[in-house]
């Protein structure tokens, strides 16, 4: 048997386990496409609403030595033109995942179907943007509701339901708990840490949207957390992302429970390269210790 | 990669409706590279980096409210900076063509003063009118043929910049020609250049909301202007379905140039 | 009028805005007059409970490039034993706070019985330690525990009382009211962000406890969030904590709102001239500014 | 600064209940700074570095479950570091008598081979017995003039460690000396170095746990052994009211020594 680096989220199945995160070149068919080509196992589209949103002015995006704070606002084209970009990435290859976010349970339901229809693998909810008012975390902390979202969106839908959660609260296995009852397919974790970034020269919050999500090295410590918490709270697979950027983060996630990882910040920081040097190590890693497959490492932190 | 705040040290006024600011600042630039500059309270933008070195400034041309704004800011107003970002031109050895269109002669001018030699680099300027000619005098001190054009024939030679650097292609041998402007100068160089078998470098602009390669606005197919760009080579550029016809709005849809 | 970099906290006066934060060098009586000798402007003690604790064995630290991760454990002498390091640490000459942890109301206001006769200068409520079983953010997530603790202790002491809460909640606001509603007279903001550090080599977390909690620069952006949100919702004063270490920080914390801010990870990173370097360059910035006194830049973030 | 896991790639037995586990590692160590060391599963302790260089190592004596622990670690094995810790010795020109007390000459046996003059440098070896004299070799190689004593005499002479180094200072002129052992030994080093007027640097121990200045577990009267220390001056040492008398134990609480 050969070394493999495949892995299994719900029936989607990944070439490997990165993944492009939601919101990072994720708008356009054309950059989900050289995502699939740089390598990636999976790439989520950003999050996609009803209509299309123009976002936050700038300043959205401060970069830090350890990461990025953004409130970019979810801009986005809306879910009717967003199916000639899914044609395009569909090209690519490697499963599609739609992320999607709404207010209302009755919008996802609508925004799912659509997706489905694009051709999405799955669908991955939003439920943890922490500055866009009305969406995002706002829902994301509430376990009823997003049971409620969780069970509408499913019961319209036939391909795999994925719900994206916020660090930013302590139920977070509360949250996780009614996902799964409400028979969510698998869960990610995480969505960025809420802060923000003040310019003592200009005496004055920096982002336009004064407070933002924080991304990157600076986060990788709370997602690992989570995940290892969710993956002793929660039966279905797991997703990991927050400051992956090379093949030990991916170990580490992995270690902590996830099946697989998503990067985002990593692609800015690092170049569109980080897929592949993270694979290259992943095989690597695999290899020395003799391993077949990730399944051998899945979780494994959590014997001792 | 750096973010720091910077007080404005000089203004010059370089043409009508364009403005030079200057400021010491700490981090290292290649020609071609640009800033995001805030301006606190209005904007952040994409601004190439027009002076490199220990007093670095940009070039800025007002056509909006970003433009405005920061066209109107004073000696001793501080502006937000991050970066620089992008690739910058390659500049390769032998005989380099620099052409800019108006102020795309800020990131054109950073890059004929890389070159080593003057010999070896010449400066084509078009402008739509003599009052939007900048840079003629540094281009004279970096390079021994500098010719300039305007639209009206208000200055210099009269026509686009594109045919006086067709003349110039047609009068020597370059070995790369370097272009920045309004991307229908772009589309025409760049066939002006396939037809003299000149290899050629342009620089792109493209709505830019992070700069850093992340949120995707800037994309043209799937290269990311910020990131892969600004600096693209013409073939490159060739394959682009997007060049010359489509841009993305703030919403990232495809709307017509 | 000359330039100082005097602030007051509640009738708490201190020389300078920025204090040693609770569980650093706070232990000994000793080392919180060698933190005074250093030039803080107050020193917080170590959270302090009814009993001796050991804490946790080994592994309790992780240092990361941005910061640490700790699970402590919460190891002190007790309230009994504590007094006779508080009489050697009023030796200083700074107002010295009494950081206090207990599960209970009841337990709280032992504590701060003594801690008041043994001449703190306040009170500060750890509600927010994330690693403690049963104690910490386990009780400081819940508005009406909160208010409960704050007012039976309020009823108790005549000294200022502050609560120090934690980031891991979407309901810091509602807590923050909570403290404020109940007669609590700052708030101090934030303890550390739940997170943990897995071994790829090892297979297995590093902290004995396994999660621990994270601090130093990677949380800044998260504390000066939480400061600028509670200087919008409470009007009692704020002091600000979270991966501060230079005057830059300090300004930052004080234009979100902070009164005051203290330094914890700073004191490992950079030494115990941290407190000096940073009042340093608070007074260059007040005389370039040709500004008297701190109160002109506290809050100015908000205004726009 | 740095956190690393690391492989055991030799293990060697230098004496009873003593070894010495040799790995390479990437962070530049000073002499006399420490490690805390992880086994995982088991604990994390404070270990001098006892080999400097590309191929670093500590040497471990066996007191209680981590020691042991460690001790029982084979070649293949994963330990977990970080560090280096600690101010390290302050080596001054001149001659020097460096003074180790069984598993003390760890930190020592880096400081006698830092020295630039083997001419220059003394050293006093001490233990219990035969069995745990540790880096007489070593030793050997790096200085002239070596000398053993063991507290039963079953090796070299028979006496404290401390009479010999008193002995050599009767016989020469040190302008420093530096000691690490047992707190009693180092008391009476101390003693006798003010009895001699040289000037000397101990290193301390105490119960740590951060090992990076911040828990302040490890501190004798205001001093933090890990961050300030380990490595004091005798006027440090003597300032010190609870050396020689008190410790701290896991809970903060002070404890006779
Ligand atoms: C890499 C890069 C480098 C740049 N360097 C410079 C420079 O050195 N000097 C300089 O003056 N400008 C430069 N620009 C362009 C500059 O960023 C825009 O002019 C500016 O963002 C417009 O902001 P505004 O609010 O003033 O105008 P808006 O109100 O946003 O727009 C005013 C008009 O300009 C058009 N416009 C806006 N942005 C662009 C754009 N990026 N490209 C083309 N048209 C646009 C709009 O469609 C509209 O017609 C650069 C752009 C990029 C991408
Ligand atoms: C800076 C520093 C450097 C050190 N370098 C070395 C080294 O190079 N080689 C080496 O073998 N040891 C060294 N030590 C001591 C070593 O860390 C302890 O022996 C170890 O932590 C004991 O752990 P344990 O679980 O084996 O023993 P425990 O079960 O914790 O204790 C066993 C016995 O040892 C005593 N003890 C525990 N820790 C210490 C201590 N720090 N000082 C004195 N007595 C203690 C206990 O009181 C008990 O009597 C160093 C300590 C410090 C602070
Ligand atoms: C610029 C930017 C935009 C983002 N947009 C979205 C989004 O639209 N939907 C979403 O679920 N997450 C979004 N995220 C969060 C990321 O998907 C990811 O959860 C987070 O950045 C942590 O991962 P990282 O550290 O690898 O970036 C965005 C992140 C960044 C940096
Ligand atoms: C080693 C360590 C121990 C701590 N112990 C306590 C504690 O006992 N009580 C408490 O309220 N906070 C404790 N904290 C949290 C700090 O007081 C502070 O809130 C946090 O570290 C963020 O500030 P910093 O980034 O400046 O360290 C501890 C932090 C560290 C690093
Ligand atoms: S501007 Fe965001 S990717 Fe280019
Ligand atoms: S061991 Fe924590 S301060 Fe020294």
């Amino acid at each position: 048997m050969t070394t493999s680096l495949e892995t299994d989220i719900c029936g989607t199945r990944l070439r490997n386990p990165t993944m492009l995160a939601s919101g990072v070149m994720g708008e356009t068919g054309d950059s989900l496409l050289r995502v699939a080509e740089a390598g990636a196992g999976a790439a989520v589209t950003k999050s996609i609403g009803l209509e299309p949103r123009r976002g936050y002015p700038n300043p959205t995006l401060v970069e830090l030595e350890d990461g990025y704070i953004n409130a970019m606002g979810l801009p986005g084209p809306g879910i009717e033109a967003f199916g000639e970009e899914m044609s395009v990435a569909l090209k690519g290859g490697i499963p599609i995942i739609g992320s999607l976010f709404a207010a209302i349970p009755e919008d996802f339901v609508t925004l799912a179907v659509r997706m489905q229809e694009y051709g999405a693998s799955a669908i991955e909810l939003n439920l943890s943007c922490p500055h866009a008012k009305g969406y995002g975390m706002e829902v994301g902390v509430d376990p009823e509701a997003v049971a409620s979202i969780v069970r509408q969106v499913k019961a319209a839908i036939d391909i795999p339901l994925w719900a994206k959660l916020t660090p930013n609260t302590h139920r977070l296995l509360d949250v996780a708990k009614a996902v799964e009852g409400a028979g969510g397919d698998a869960i990610v974790a995480v969505n960025t840490v809420k802060a923000m970034a003040i310019s003592v020269e200009a005496r004055r919050p920096v982002l336009f949207n004064r407070t933002g999500g924080l991304s990157g090295p600076a986060i990788k410590a709370v997602g690992l957390r989570c995940v290892y918490e969710l993956y002793e709270a929660v039966d279905i697979p797991i997703i990991g992302v927050g400051g992956a950027e090379t093949s030990r983060d991916v170990l580490e996630y992995l270690m902590a429970g996830a099946r697989a990882v998503q990067i985002g910040s990593g692609v800015g920081r690092r170049g569109l390269g980080v897929f592949q040097a993270a694979c290259g190590g992943l095989l690597r890693y695999l290899e020395e210790h003799g391993l077949n497959s990730l399944s051998d490492i899945v979780g494994v932190a959590h014997v001792q | 990669m750096f973010s720091e705040a910077v007080k404005i040290e000089q203004r010059v006024e370089e043409g009508k409706g364009i403005t030079t600011l200057r400021f010491p600042m700490g981090a290292k630039v290649r020609p071609g590279q640009f800033l995001m500059v805030w301006i606190p309270g209005v904007d952040e933008i994409p601004m190439s980096v027009s002076f490199i070195g220990a007093l670095a400034g940009i070039t800025v041309k007002e056509v909006g409210e970003a433009t405005r704004a920061l066209s109107l800011m004073k000696e001793g107003d501080v502006l937000g900076l991050r970066g620089p970002y992008g690739n910058g031109w390659q500049l390769p050895p032998g005989r380099v063509l620099c052409v800019g269109g108006g102020v795309g002669m800020a990131p054109i001018m950073t890059a004929a003063e890389g070159m080593a030699d003057r010999t070896r680099v010449d400066v084509a300027i078009g402008a739509r009118n003599a009052g939007e000619i900048i840079f003629e005098g540094r281009a004279r001190r970096a390079s021994d043929d500098v010719r300039t054009t305007t639209d009206d024939g208000s200055y210099g030679l009269k026509g686009t910049v594109v045919a006086l650097a067709d003349q110039m292609m047609r009068e020597k041998r370059y070995d790369v020609v370097l272009g920045c402007g309004p991307e229908v100068m772009n589309r025409y160089l760049l066939k002006a250049c396939k037809q003299h078998s000149v290899p050629c470098q342009l620089s792109l602009e493209r709505l830019m909301k992070c700069g850093a390669g992340l949120c995707g606005s800037c994309v043209i197919d799937g290269l990311r202007v910020c990131a892969d760009g600004p600096v693209f080579t013409g073939e490159q550029v060739e394959r682009m379905t997007e060049f010359g016809r489509w841009k993305r709005d703030d919403a990232g849809l495809r709307v017509s140039l």
